[in-house]
């Protein structure tokens, strides 16, 4: 098999502006952080970004002002508080956002895996949640049916297929077959459901390694065009059985973004002001940083 | 002993809603604080889901949040969205879903979406995530929140997560599920009319004046000529929850 | 959690004529043989059996005449021939037989496990497996629809949820959380689909061993209502990880049942000859034999 | 050296139908021994996929069938059905599906439930299996069978799983991918017409002669007027096929 390993510029130059990309974080666990700086280092614009939760990764790309459309069900940074960069572009309304719920999500992201135009969904029925999708720019994606078997009322919505699908994972082989440790989300039908699927891996490891335990192997390589080594590349949110995130930025990132007027000078430090990955670890605290919140090996945080 | 706080009353008055060996959606919070009471004391055999994919954890350390690795900690299934919400929830097996609410209104319609300011300008919050698949499909809901005016108002100010819309059944609208049981605040216990699926006021904690509440609910609601007393948590109970379960006040505080 | 394993008889016990079982085995791997026996055993009657991809098991309830239905997507028992007692069933139209696909029983499950009434699919289109259905028993669980986003043609199929699923697994604990090695078929979505579940363990476990490796419960506990412990409980059929199929006691099986009048003298001697599993498994070679077949740490068969 | 056999000839004409890179959905016998020359030859980073859940599998025994765990070992994902038929063969990134038949007829329908005997008296045999969703769905198909005139029938007894039906066009009658675009047997090789969908003759295996399979196929075919020979596998094929592949000859033999 090829080896896909790429550095996350090359894998980022690939992404047109306009594309849709899923992204595969939650609040603040395993976003794609590493991709989503370098997608804003490259200054991509127009992005629809589809995802379950929304994390920090989505909150980002918003704040950076790369985004014109949102699909999400969701979310917030949890205790660290709302995602401001998303709430205040859907109340300026710079920013298109389809909401929806999570299950309807990741519904929509499990009918683009397997291939069939649509789904039916019990949820969304008798609530302002469907009102908005059926009379604003979703009006398209949703349609009301009722089952020829059973004569019960459904939501039917269209299936997502995601241009690129973004994945962080604990660890890949150089193939790009990926395992995920701790809870998945919509991360198998997010991926499956893309055209295109680029994973950030903390650790690379022979496939060996994969063969050990295939049944934990959550994306196949097959289906996977570029692979991304990056250790830490989710930073500051919190990667199961590696590190936790870190509350301190995590608190200095909302301190910024709650105020407009602040997102820029966050960007300017962690973001554009740095050269890579690397270089924003180092200025977030560097290895003594990254020593402080490493995971214990048997809690796993 | 330290004087009982509402928030004890509030994961008390909780965990006697759920019956053993009841599949349990939850969120974060005091929903989760009641449901691990509930675990601990009168139903062991209680099934805790989180929808990020997680089932009966274990935690030793207190999250923070559904995305927080501490709640991920010896858990007997770790699978997703998919699993939990489509495979559980909409499969019709999860007996009771446990939410907050921004807004919740005399139908118990809740509204996690957002607020209009005085202005007319709207500010968005969390939006709905897993809350309108649960208030959609599980089969009972329960509320935990606190009791504020503009926090029960007569009509939210957008509908997230349908109770009885209109005052209609369930089954009339298409739902799955019996809806909104219960709202659980700092202050009383509220019900449903099964007639006008309106909500009622059931109890009051010990203290609480009636007036106290009436003042305090944005709409108006049904009392009883007698309102009963929301059971005090028992001594056992307090000592769960203040030695084992938040010892660190990070939710009951 | 409340203790669930059960004894066979009594499982069995709980499961009245006329159900409908889903049965967790293909071809000669992981087969519910133990349900099976004790199914013929206590001779029920009038079952309908739903599986993908049919094996052993379906076989010998068929053989037993315990069965008037199929709902299945065909199958054999691989190189030790056809399925003899299903296939001369269906040519005597002694059962009444559902013929699908694997995709196609596989998205039926899935529908149900979803507690969606109906799912589309793009199999079956301009088959005679189609016409079949519609044309047959089958007529009111399958209809044409066009997607209302695409245009595409589909064939909606009706959610299958049987009464009973019954799956043979490796490793359970006594609350019923199961773990499968190697690859799951459709038992996942089988056992999720159906009312009920009753698994089949050749192992229990501490919930502490379930706890190491959450990411391989396919089937968590709150859905399982009896745990069966039975080594050997698939024989003589494969159970990766713990021991290969029997090629002499398959071939002594086809053997039988190829011919009509032989059935019963197989299920004479191995079944109702037999008190229980461990009988059958003496009468069958006993610990000698099952040594002979027991899996190699690295090969796993 | 020993003379080369018509089932080598086929396994390496059926692994030339592959390009490096692609997706297959695969079969137990003779297409996964093509499987595995290409993969050793010209094609090694093929996928192979299984429909029971087995992904890119390395075993070193020879297995008997897709439920022997001699064919799970190695394997790079364990998932089942749903990921392999609907994840892959139904989301369209199967490239080539491999199919062995009972009948196939002369728009390619491929038959695997049932044959009608001489008494009227019909006689059922494995079914489809994933034997539809493959040629439903999957980008290209290729089966490999025997050549006899009652497995090349005008029209199949049974049609399980669809070339072209009538003479039809995949798009027109709904199905997704290509449909059939070879029959491999053991005397030749036939193609499909684009615009008529009906098997023509593309090669014939070297020693065959051209009435031979004329004679052996139950429909007309469309011929050239100079039959071009099927390549013979190269002697490192047969070296690999012998030694590596499968020496035992359990699918050559």
């Amino acid at each position: 098999m090829p080896d896909k390993v790429k550095t996350v510029v090359d894998a980022v130059r690939g992404i047109p502006d306009g594309s849709h990309i899923a992204l595969g974080g939650f609040a603040v666990a395993r976003n794609v952080i590493a991709v989503a700086h370098e997608l804003i280092r490259q200054q991509k614009k127009n992005l629809t970004l589809s995802q379950c939760v929304v994390g920090m990764d989505t909150d980002l790309l918003v704040g950076a002002g790369c985004v014109s459309r949102l699909i999400i069900g969701g979310g917030s940074l949890d205790r660290f508080g709302p995602v401001h960069c998303i709430n205040r572009a859907r109340e300026d309304g710079t920013v298109e956002s389809h909401d929806y719920t999570s299950l309807s999500i990741c519904f929509r992201y499990l009918a683009g895996a397997l291939g069939i135009s649509f789904i039916p969904i019990k949820s969304l029925i008798a609530s302002e949640v469907l009102d908005r999708l059926e009379h604003g720019p979703a009006a398209a994606d949703v349609r009301r049916m009722k089952c020829p078997f059973t004569d019960e009322d459904y939501i039917l919505m269209k299936a997502l297929n995601p241009d690129v699908s973004l994945v962080h994972v604990q660890v890949a082989d150089r193939e790009g077959n990926c395992q995920i440790e701790g809870p998945r989300w919509e991360n198998e039908e997010q991926a499956k459901s893309a055209r295109r699927i680029i994973v950030v891996t903390e650790e690379l490891v022979p496939t060996e390694y994969i063969q050990r335990s295939p049944e934990r192997t959550v994306i196949p390589a097959h289906r996977v065009e570029a692979v991304i080594h990056q250790p830490f590349g989710a930073y500051p949110t919190a990667v199961f059985g590696c590190y936790d995130f870190d509350d301190a930025h995590l608190k200095l990132y909302v301190e910024h973004v709650k105020r407009p007027d602040r997102v820029k000078q966050y960007l300017d430090t962690f973001v554009l002001g740095t050269k890579n990955h690397w270089d924003y670890l180092e200025k977030a605290g560097g290895l003594k940083r990254m020593e402080e919140i490493k995971a214990e090996r048997v809690l796993g945080y | 002993m330290e004087a009982v706080r509402a928030t004890e009353i509030m994961v008390a008055a909780g965990a006697r809603e759920l019956r053993d060996g009841q599949t349990v959606v939850v969120g974060l919070g005091l929903p989760q604080v009641a449901c691990v009471l509930a675990r601990r004391t009168h139903a062991p055999a209680l099934s805790l889901l989180l929808e990020i994919g997680v089932t009966n954890m274990n935690p030793v350390d207190t999250p923070i949040g559904l995305a927080d690795s501490r709640i991920f900690y010896r858990a007997t299934c770790w699978s997703g969205f998919l699993d939990i919400l489509g495979m559980n929830l909409h499969r019709g097996v999860v007996d009771v879903g446990f939410l907050g609410a921004l807004e919740i209104d005399r139908f118990g319609n809740i509204n996690t979406t957002l607020l209009k300011e005085d202005s007319g300008k709207l500010r968005y919050f969390n939006g709905s995530a897993g809350g309108n698949d649960v208030a959609s499909l599980a089969g009972r809901v329960i509320v935990i929140m606190r009791h504020e005016k503009r926090k029960l108002p007569t009509a939210v100010a957008h509908l997230t997560s349908p109770g009885f819309p209109g005052g209609r059944s369930r089954k009339d609208l298409g739902l799955r599920g019996e809806g909104p049981q219960r709202i659980i605040t700092d202050k009383a216990v509220l019900g449903f009319d099964r007639g006008t699926h309106q909500a009622t006021l059931l109890s009051l904690h010990p203290g609480v004046e009636l007036q106290d509440v009436i003042e305090n609910t944005g709409f108006r609601m049904e009392t009883p000529k007698t309102v009963p007393a929301t059971p005090l948590p028992t001594p056992e109970e307090l000592r769960l929850l203040r030695e084992e379960i938040d010892p660190k006040n990070v939710y009951l505080g």
